[in-house]
């Protein structure tokens, strides 16, 4: 049997669950080897998405990969996998963020870690799922499932507010969520298939375009989350414990960015037209707006959470932005540019707000406290800790040489050919970007100490280091060489742009 | 030879980052000598080679340089890349930055030879030599932005290098932020140029910027906007927050929190003017817009005549010294805005010499002073720091333009340029250009009677065990003291009349801007400069009359100070709170913006949206409930009665039509 | 001769004069379950009536059944009635209201 | 004769054997009546066996056109049967561990499903009238059975008042139709409905109270306030078996009454049902969310299941109609699963019927916390569980249909609907547990509750089989 | 004419004692006047040619379920308590509705409609006409199966009504020696431990 004909999309959904079955099933009393074989789990779940990038052919247009079975044929539902340049980073850094996840809780989860390994296990596979799903139905049934996984790691794990943060995250979610499948199944009675290829080519009128567009929207700005229905994303984060945190900010969020993606854009291309105006408003609201707030939030956490709705709005941003670029400018290739810069910008994304949440955790497994007050001159006593925090700190602020960088450049540079205030106003995370970035670190990393629990801190150990040097290599890497990642976007976004430009109105 | 030239630019970024990056992680490893050994080593072989290259280009007639070295990634079907120009105007920044580098790292062997952070800062100035580098080296907008970044990183790190002074730590975050306000508008004019040009390189830019030339873009109504004007203020936006200008100039001297030789390498003689340098390498977008170059003059000379000003009242060493960076800051974005590119660009290279070699000074009497930096404790320390004095006594001269010493040279041709130029605003430039002329000698020699003659304030204990500064320090001191006095008239020459930069400069040849091609009619060697000062001697005379008033000041009449402070009380008290810009932005700005933070996040994000939308409607949704679940009331004929409703309602509405 | 709509608003009288019973009545339940066997009348007066004036059997045969569940009915409700005695000493309708909201 | 005696075999024996099941318990004298114990769970078992045997290949009408044997009844019968057999060892176990075991308890059981399959069965009013008395008379009387208890004779009394109302207004509604169509035979009432005729408005009234009727039985709003009070009321074991195999009789009902019989004024019932089914949703949503008993908060939340069931019947279509069917088995398992949940919480006479009873579970009992949470998560519609695909297949014919505002508030209250079920799993999962009392029950009450967890997530994650049979079922 | 005049007068008798039914205090008195309405409707079914129906009516209901009823009423010892308040508040509404529904029915059923020819089919019988043969005909052959279900109805009734209201004595005086011998102190004496009542109130005030 080659490595081209395995059913490399199933081994990466599948793998993951098995095993956190098995790690359910093996049980607290065997914690360690509960611990060795997720990490195993997870590490040969990455490498098969590493032989996945290496096997996709970034020129092909289409969906590589595919898998096709029939499931629910009473209603022609499939399980119908395939990927492509949008799914595949995607979904890299779906399973390169597990093994942090796991590595991050192996001392700290205390309380039942083998339902915690199993958690997270499950999550990540379905979190595959999502994103190789080429059913609607099937993608809606991961797309559901993974908020279980999620609601109880929160909830079991979180802090003490857990049960109203965890609440409100599934309630909100599911909310959105729900009209994303009254849409699906108006879809299908009027193309009489779930087959999301197939959805990409129904013509639709205007008016249900319009509609399937806001239920489309309500299902992914919930999840994405844009101004202002980001409200449940403070609590999540700041309750979740550690993990729950990183696979939030950094795999979850970008669920909903490629629902934009995946459903919206292709699927109503004129209602995006038709409603590009308010998205990009709201876009620029979430990365001004939310910049503000976070900066005068008093817990780190909650600081990252909103930093990340801000860095959000740079995603919708750059999806939503090509419209007016296109009506400007007459040539797709500004276009191009904001949809990939938004894609990197999700990318690299997940590897920094990953990297922040698990500095934050970092600290707070030793002081217990997320709250910058409690914190002061924490590089006395931590500093290679306030290294790597200063390195993702920058990269959160974009700085140049960091992969956080990438994507507001471009769609930065994208968006000025749609108007000069868009470019603007977006332009301003430069500086409020910094601003609370920094002032966050001046009051937690900087300073001389003042408490005697930040004074007693233990730096780092081999664990935490290793994992927090995992990610600044990746951070550094993407910053001073994206060109991998793009490469494997070019065709897809290409292709999607091409079809989104042209009106399929019935 | 083009291929081991480029071997050569490579080795001259990569040395700084390897000897970096050494120190920086492996710190513990190598110790502190080998810190300064592998950084120190990194730096100087950049330097030789820098100096190598400028050899190749400026005398053996090597060819302008300009390949790619790496797509850092293309999308549209637009290429994103690295890659390297080396022409007359980069190598002359590259010998300046290595050059300067290579002298404070020596020096900071000396200086920082106690702190505990010795390790870190030799990675910290490498780091920044490399950053600078690909700054000055960069064939395209992308690279010029990272190195614009990374700089900026460097001084925020370097500034706030003594984390645990929490002015320190105040003033890199500030740093940070004004760069930034500078950056976005930078960001912008780079957005604006690759949506003009569809490329970031600077040879297909320049190359199409004649078509560009009368572009016009709408921005605000229907009020069309030269193109060119709105690419070159949003360049120069950045320019003036890297450069220091007005009112970005605010982080500067706050960035004097950070370790002197820091100060000398970053916030005077290099990272500063990458501003000057980014203009100068875009003459040719800057020539198309005369609103543009009108506007720099103005916030040049604001700077020049302003900062300068302040500098008369502050009493902390390094201080006086920042303020009179920014000054000269000034003159040179003076010069950019009156097309004289080399004349600012000669300013500069002059400026970095003495200007670093001011600092140094200040350090070694920092040092010796263990680290007192107010002026009032100090005096008559040329008995016991001849050599300090010395070199300083130079640099002085240098700065305030003492004919013969570079200063003179560089400063006199941008007063000159001005004088020629006949943009809108250049009359108020020259104004203020010679106005400063009085005022840099006045502080200048102000710093220098106080410190160094006068009585001694400090009291008779650190007297005592005053000494001279070691080697380490003094000899970066006379090698910089050198450049500070000759280099001008050597200079001068070439890089404002001859064709020393070559085409990396473009100065439009109609509408009067070409000044120094003006200046170059009467110009007729360095003593023909010399005497057309004498002859026109009111440079001189205000010059002289500065090192006078401060003579009497200082030294004469050392009371005298004190009544014309009381006697301009509302004046002395505006240049000490160095015209509000501080108080404005920490009231405005930094208040503000916490405000607003505050305001939308407990009135807009915790209030309406979480409390009245999402939390709201959970909340009716459950008092709902609560009321609704008494319906349920337990009664038997209260539920018989809804079954009663419910038919007489459904009888109402299907049979009897009632909403029909 | 008695016309249909005659008899069938009878019906219709009866049965809403039980329903009405049903909810005014706040005494105690027994009445309740004469109430119920006041609307199966009506009901059965609906039967026969229609099955008089259409000729047809099936009607009367309806009743037949009515009148048999309606007897079963009312055996049923009797014992829950004294189980429900037994357990609160009262059989007044104010009184089954342990269970609400 | 004969023919239709083998088509009707499943019902004869089942009388049969519920009569001997009387005797047997008559002269039995075992306290813990083993006996009539295993012959009602064996008659069970030969009747689904019957009725899997004489599986009817196309619909087979005996008795003069009042009794049809089609696949719709079978497969409801089945499931009655299958449904019931676990109810009863529930029921078991629990009448043991409350001290009221009684013989009759199984026999009115027996009766009920008889009742029921007689409901499936219906194939004229005075059918439908028939065995829906005999399932509410033995349902009526196995609530009160708990004797010494006040509040289950409360119950019993209003389940008696308001189910006698509700069958009187059956009953006016079945005299107008009888009157208007002049048969009381379901294929011929759809054969002399006119819609255009003069009568289609008198025809609109007979079926306001028919579908009173079966709203009640099925408990939707407004006509669902005994619900709440008599799943409280009721014991543990009644509760379980009023909310599950009756559903289905009363689904069979609904199905036999306004698809078979009135057909032909679908758009009629279909504006009366939405009316119905919105208000459903909403009360039993709404008012679920206030409630600290749990019994009572699935009495709500059958309320508003009966609302999305109500909304395949709207669709219209047969496949709309195979939607409801899946609906109501699906919720007739989680249902199932919940109850039995309670029962098996509760000991020695205490009712673990207050939602706090549920603290902790996952401390005390991993595995059956794991099933509550399937169960519970199935309820709430969320994938891959069972009860996702019941909502599913409901709102996409309604969406098929056209009906699409109708599925948007729809899940607009399942949305509120999910928030007391994850309630319970927050109970479960993120309390500490009152108490660490270990939970004591028989095995195979364990096993039978275990496999019913496990079929929640099995046919979520592998629906066909379930949904193809239930399109079988009424496109055949 | 005369069938009119009969019609109306046992209307009358019977919405009269219907009413009578519902507003009477004591449920004898009820119980009685559904007794008359039962007579009324058997009079007036027995113009409706239903007479076997209208002689079970009487044998079956007055004969035996009424009866049962008294026998129920007087078993049980009710106290004829007052009316409580709030009723006087609800009538209005309940009449109301009462009346709205009075209308809401008699609009539909009092239609002309149901003077249509459809209606005029009553069948003119002679005088061998048994009705009572008609209908056990049918009902022993054509509605077999639905006289079997009726039957087990019944048989319900009977099993429910027996289960429900037989109480087997519970109250046994025997003792069982064998618990009496493993009886333990603690089956029998519950020491509870309560606060005192002072404590209780400081912290009630402190709280």
């Amino acid at each position: 049997m080659t490595l081209n004909s395995l059913p490399i999309l199933s081994i990466l959904i599948w793998t993951p669950i098995i095993g956190g079955i098995w790690a359910l099933i093996a049980g607290d009393r065997q914690e360690q080897t509960v611990k060795y074989f997720s990490f195993a789990v997870s590490v040969i779940t990455f490498i098969f998405s590493v032989i996945l990038y290496c096997q996709f052919d970034p020129a092909y247009v289409g969906m590589q990969f595919v898998e096709e079975t029939n499931w629910i044929t009473a209603f022609d539902i499939k399980y119908h996998l395939g990927v492509d340049g949008i799914a595949l980073p995607l979904i890299m850094l779906t399973s390169f963020t597990t093994i942090l996840v796991i590595l991050a809780a192996w001392e700290v989860i205390e309380k039942h870690i083998s339902y915690y390994m199993c958690a997270f296990l499950i999550l990540t596979g379905l979190m595959n799922g999502v994103f190789v799903a080429l059913d609607a139905i099937l993608f809606y049934v991961y797309w559901e499932a993974m908020l279980i996984p999620m609601f109880l790691i929160i909830g079991i794990w979180g802090g003490p507010n857990r049960v109203y943060a965890t609440i409100k995250f599934f309630l909100y979610t599911f909310l959105g969520s729900v009209f994303m499948l009254v849409a699906f199944l108006y879809l299908y009675s009027v193309a009489g298939s779930f087959n999301i290829e197939a959805l990409h080519n129904v013509p639709l009128t205007l008016t249900a375009q319009k509609f399937i567009f806001v239920a489309f929207f309500l299902a992914f700005a919930v999840k994405i989350p844009m101004w202002p229905v980001h409200t449940w994303l403070p609590d999540a984060h700041v309750e979740a414990p550690t993990g729950g945190s990183v696979i939030l900010a950094a795999i979850m969020l970008k669920m909903g960015g490629y629902g934009f993606l995946r459903f919206s854009l292709p699927i109503t291309p004129d209602g995006s037209d038709y409603f590009s105006g308010a998205m990009i408003v709201l876009s620029l609201i979430a990365i001004v707006y939310i910049g503000f707030v976070a900066l005068v939030q008093e817990d780190m956490k909650k600081l990252i959470a909103y930093s990340s709705i801000s860095h959000m709005g740079f995603v919708t941003l750059g999806f939503f932005i090509p419209f007016s670029i296109y009506a400007a400018s007459n040539s797709t290739s500004g276009a191009i540019m904001g949809m990939e810069g938004a894609m990197m910008q999700m990318i690299s994304h997940g590897f920094i707000s990953a990297a922040m949440f698990l500095c934050v955790g970092v600290m707070y497994d030793r002081l217990h406290s997320r709250m910058i007050k409690d914190y002061g001159g924490v590089v006395n006593s931590m500093p290679t800790f306030a290294a790597f925090m200063m390195l993702f700190a920058m990269a959160n602020a974009g700085l140049p040489g960091t992969s956080g960088f990438v994507g507001e450049f471009l769609v930065i540079l994208s968006s000025y050919e749609a108007s000069f205030w868009i470019a603007f106003t977006a332009a301003i995370t430069l500086i409020l970007g910094a601003a609370y970035t920094l002032w966050m670190y001046k009051r937690v990393v900087f300073g001389d100490v003042t408490k005697e629990a930040v004074a007693e801190l233990k730096d780092v150990n081999g664990r935490e280091a290793f994992i927090l040097f995992l990610l600044a290599v990746v951070v550094l890497t993407f910053g001073i060489w994206p060109a991998p990642i793009f490469e494997v976007m070019h065709t897809s976004v290409e292709q999607l742009i091409e079809h989104v430009l042209q009106s399929k109105i019935l | 030879m083009i291929n081991n030239m480029e071997q050569i630019y490579l080795a001259i970024v990569l040395a700084p980052l390897v000897g970096s990056v050494l120190a920086g992680l492996f710190g513990k490893l190598i110790g502190r000598s080998g810190a300064h050994w592998v950084t120190i080593i990194g730096v100087a072989i950049s330097s030789i080679l820098s100096m190598i290259a400028y050899k190749y280009h400026m005398f053996d007639g090597g060819a302008i340089y300009n390949q790619t070295l790496y797509t850092w990634l293309s999308s549209g079907g637009i290429d994103f890349k690295i890659g390297f120009l080396i022409d007359p105007l980069s190598v002359t920044m590259m010998v300046v930055v290595t050059f300067v580098s290579w002298m404070i790292h020596i020096y900071t062997i000396g200086y920082m030879h106690d702190d505990p952070g010795y390790q870190r800062f030799f990675s910290y100035i490498s780091l920044f030599t490399f950053a600078m580098l690909m700054l000055v080296m960069s064939n395209n907008f992308l690279q010029l932005f990272f190195g614009w970044e990374a700089v900026g990183l460097v001084s925020y790190l370097l500034i706030g290098f003594w984390y645990k002074k929490e002015t320190a730590i105040f003033a890199n975050m500030k740093a940070f932020l004004v760069n930034r306000v500078g950056d976005f508008g930078f960001l912008l004019g780079i957005a604006a140029i690759l949506m003009t040009f569809n490329t970031l390189d600077y040879a297909d830019i320049f190359s199409n910027v004649a078509q560009h030339a009368d572009s016009t873009i709408t921005i605000w109504g229907d009020e069309p906007w030269s193109l060119m004007t709105v690419i070159c203020i949003c360049l120069f936006i950045g320019a003036m927050g890297k450069s220091a200008q007005v009112p970005l100039h605010v982080w500067l001297p706050d960035s004097m929190e950070g370790p002197t030789p820091i100060s000398a390498l970053i916030h005077a003689a290099t990272m500063v003017t990458a501003g000057i340098f980014m203009v100068s390498r875009m003459s040719p977008l800057f020539e198309l817009s005369e609103t543009a170059l009108s506007f720099i003059l103005v916030i040049g000379s604001i700077t020049a005549l302003f900062m300068g000003l302040l500098g008369l009242v502050q009493n902390d060493i390094k201080r006086v010294v920042a303020y009179s960076t920014l000054s000269q800051l000034g003159y040179m974005t003076v010069a950019l805005g009156a097309s004289a590119y080399a004349a600012a660009m000669f300013h500069l290279v002059t400026h970095a010499f003495f200007k670093a070699l001011l600092f140094l000074g200040a350090g070694a009497v920092i040092i010796v002073m263990h680290h007192e930096q107010d002026m009032r404790k100090m005096g008559g320390l040329y008995k016991v720091m001849p050599i300090t004095w010395l070199t300083c006594l130079f640099g002085t001269l240098a700065l305030i333009g003492f004919p013969g010493t570079s200063g003179f040279f560089s400063k006199d041709a941008i007063i000159e340029a001005v004088h020629h130029s006949t943009l809108a605003g250049s009359g108020f430039a020259y104004f203020s250009v010679v106005a400063g002329v009085f005022i840099t000698a006045l502080y200048s020699f102000r710093l220098f009677f106080m410190i160094f003659h006068g009585k001694q304030r400090m009291d008779m204990e650190t007297w005592k065990h005053l000494h001279e500064a070691p080697a380490v320090v003094t000899v970066p001191l006379i090698v910089l003291a050198i450049p500070s006095l000759i280099l001008g008239a050597f200079l001068i020459g070439p890089m404002l009349f001859g064709d020393y930069f070559g085409d990396a400069i473009y100065v439009a040849s109609t509408g009067g801007h070409d000044v120094l091609a003006q200046m170059g009619e009467g110009y007729h060697g360095i003593g023909g400069f010399l005497l057309h000062s004498i002859q026109h001697p009111l440079v001189l005379i205000l010059m002289s009359s500065g090192i006078f008033v401060a003579w009497l000041c200082y030294i004469k009449f050392p009371d005298v100070p004190e009544k014309i402070v009381s006697k301009i009380g509302p004046i002395h008290r505006l240049l000490v709170n160095k015209y509000g810009f501080d108080d404005f932005n920490q009231l405005v700005f930094a208040k503000g913006s916490t405000g607003i933070g505050q305001l939308l996040w407990r009135i807009g994000d915790i209030n309406i949206i979480d409390g009245f939308f999402v939390n709201g409607t959970a909340r009716s949704v459950r008092v709902f409930s609560s009321f609704v679940r008494h319906v349920q009331s337990g009664y038997l004929y209260h539920y018989a009665f809804s079954i009663i409703i419910g038919l007489l309602v459904l009888l109402a509405v299907f049979v009897h039509g009632v909403l029909d | 001769m008695i016309s249909l709509p005659e008899v069938l608003s009878l019906a219709a009288l009866l049965f809403c004069i039980s329903i009405a019973g049903i909810f005014l009545n706040r005494k105690n339940v027994i009445i309740l379950l004469m109430c119920i066997e006041l609307m199966l009348l009506s009901v059965n007066m609906n039967f026969i009536a229609f099955s008089h004036f259409l000729g047809d059997i099936h009607g009367q045969i309806f009743v037949f059944f009515i009148l048999t569940v309606a007897a079963a009915e009312a055996a049923i409700g009797l014992a829950i009635l004294v189980v429900m005695f037994r357990n609160k000493g009262s059989i007044n309708v104010d009184d089954l209201d342990s269970m609400k909201g | 004769m004969n023919a239709d005696l083998i088509i009707a075999l499943p019902e004869i024996t089942l009388l049969t054997l519920a009569c001997l099941v009387l005797l047997v318990d008559a002269f039995s004298k075992d306290p813990l009546h083993l006996l009539t114990y295993w012959t009602t769970q064996a008659s069970l078992l030969v009747v689904l066996a019957m009725v899997l045997c004489y599986f009817p290949e196309n619909p087979q009408i005996a008795f003069n056109g009042s009794f049809v044997s089609d696949s719709m009844s079978a497969i409801l019968k089945a499931f009655m049967c299958g449904i019931s057999f676990v109810v009863f060892l529930y029921s078991h176990e629990y009448l043991k561990e409350h001290k009221f075991l009684k013989g009759e308890y199984f026999v009115l059981g027996l009766f009920a499903v008889l009742g029921m399959m007689i409901m499936a069965s219906a194939y004229s009013l005075l059918s439908v009238y028939l065995g829906l008395e005999l399932l509410s008379l033995s349902l009526y009387a196995m609530v009160a059975m708990q004797r010494d208890s006040s509040a289950a004779s409360e119950a019993a009394m209003k389940y008696f008042v308001l189910g006698a109302i509700a069958s009187g207004m059956l009953l006016y509604g079945i005299s107008m139709i009888y009157g208007l169509t002049g048969s009381l035979d379901l294929l011929t009432i759809a054969e002399r409905i006119n819609v255009d005729s003069a009568n289609h408005m008198y025809l609109v009234y007979g079926m306001i109270f028919l579908i009173i009727g079966i709203a009640f039985k099925l408990g939707a709003a407004p006509f669902h306030m005994w619900v709440p009070d008599v799943y409280q009321g009721a014991p543990t074991s009644v509760t379980l078996f009023i909310s599950t195999a009756p559903k289905l009789a009363a689904f069979a009902m609904a199905m036999r009454i306004l698809v078979d019989g009135l057909m032909p004024l679908v758009n009629d019932w279909q504006s009366i049902l939405a009316i119905l089914a919105v208000l459903s949703m909403a009360t039993g949503n709404i008012v679920a969310i206030a409630q600290t008993n749990i019994k009572r908060m699935l009495a709500y939340s059958t309320i508003a299941h009966v609302g999305f069931l109500f909304l395949g019947l709207i669709a219209g279509t047969t496949s709309g109609f195979s939607g409801s069917m899946f609906y109501i088995i699906s919720y007739a398992l989680m249902s199932m699963g919940a109850f039995g949940m309670v029962i098996l919480l509760g000991r020695n006479g205490f009712e673990a019927d207050m939602l706090d009873d549920f603290k902790g579970l996952s401390e005390r009992s991993p595995w059956f916390a794991f099933v509550m949470l399937c169960i519970m998560f199935s309820m709430a519609g969320v994938p891959p569980f069972l009860g996702f695909w019941s909502k599913w297949f409901v709102l996409k014919e309604l969406v098929a249909s056209g009906f699409v505002e109708l599925a948007a508030i729809a899940v607009l209250f399942s949305i509120i609907g999910a928030y007391y079920y994850l309630r319970i799993i927050k109970l479960m999962y993120f309390d500490k547990p009152n108490s660490m009392t270990a939970i004591k029950s028989s095995k195979q009450m364990r096993f039978v509750l275990s496999i019913n967890g496990v079929l929640i997530l099995a046919l979520g994650l592998a629906p066909n089989a379930l949904m193809s049979l239930c399109l079988v079922a009424l496109a055949g | 004419m005369i069938e009119q005049i009969v019609f109306y007068l046992f209307s009358g008798i019977l919405l009269l004692s219907a009413t009578m039914v519902v507003v009477m205090r004591n449920p004898i008195h009820s119980a009685l006047f559904l007794v008359l309405s039962f007579f009324a409707s058997a009079a007036i079914w027995l113009l409706l040619q239903a007479e076997f129906l209208a002689i079970a009516l009487v044998l079956v209901y007055v004969g035996a379920v009424m009866v049962l009823f008294l026998f129920v009423v007087m078993m049980l010892d009710i106290n004829l308590v007052v009316i409580r308040e709030g009723f006087a508040r609800f009538l209005p509404v309940g009449i109301t509705v009462a009346v709205l529904m009075v209308a809401a029915m008699g609009l539909v059923v009092g239609s002309d409609y149901f003077l249509s020819d459809t209606y005029m089919a009553i069948k003119s019988v002679g005088a061998d006409y048994s009705n009572t043969k008609e209908l056990g005909l049918t009902l022993y052959t054509e509605y077999l199966y639905q006289f079997e279900i009726a039957g087990a109805i019944l048989l319900v009734a009977i099993i429910a009504a027996i289960s429900l209201s037989m109480s087997k004595s519970k109250v046994n005086k025997s003792i069982s020696p064998e618990e009496q011998v493993f009886v333990k102190k603690a089956d029998r004496l519950r020491i509870v431990k309560m606060q005192s009542e002072t404590n209780n109130k400081d912290e009630e005030s402190e709280t």
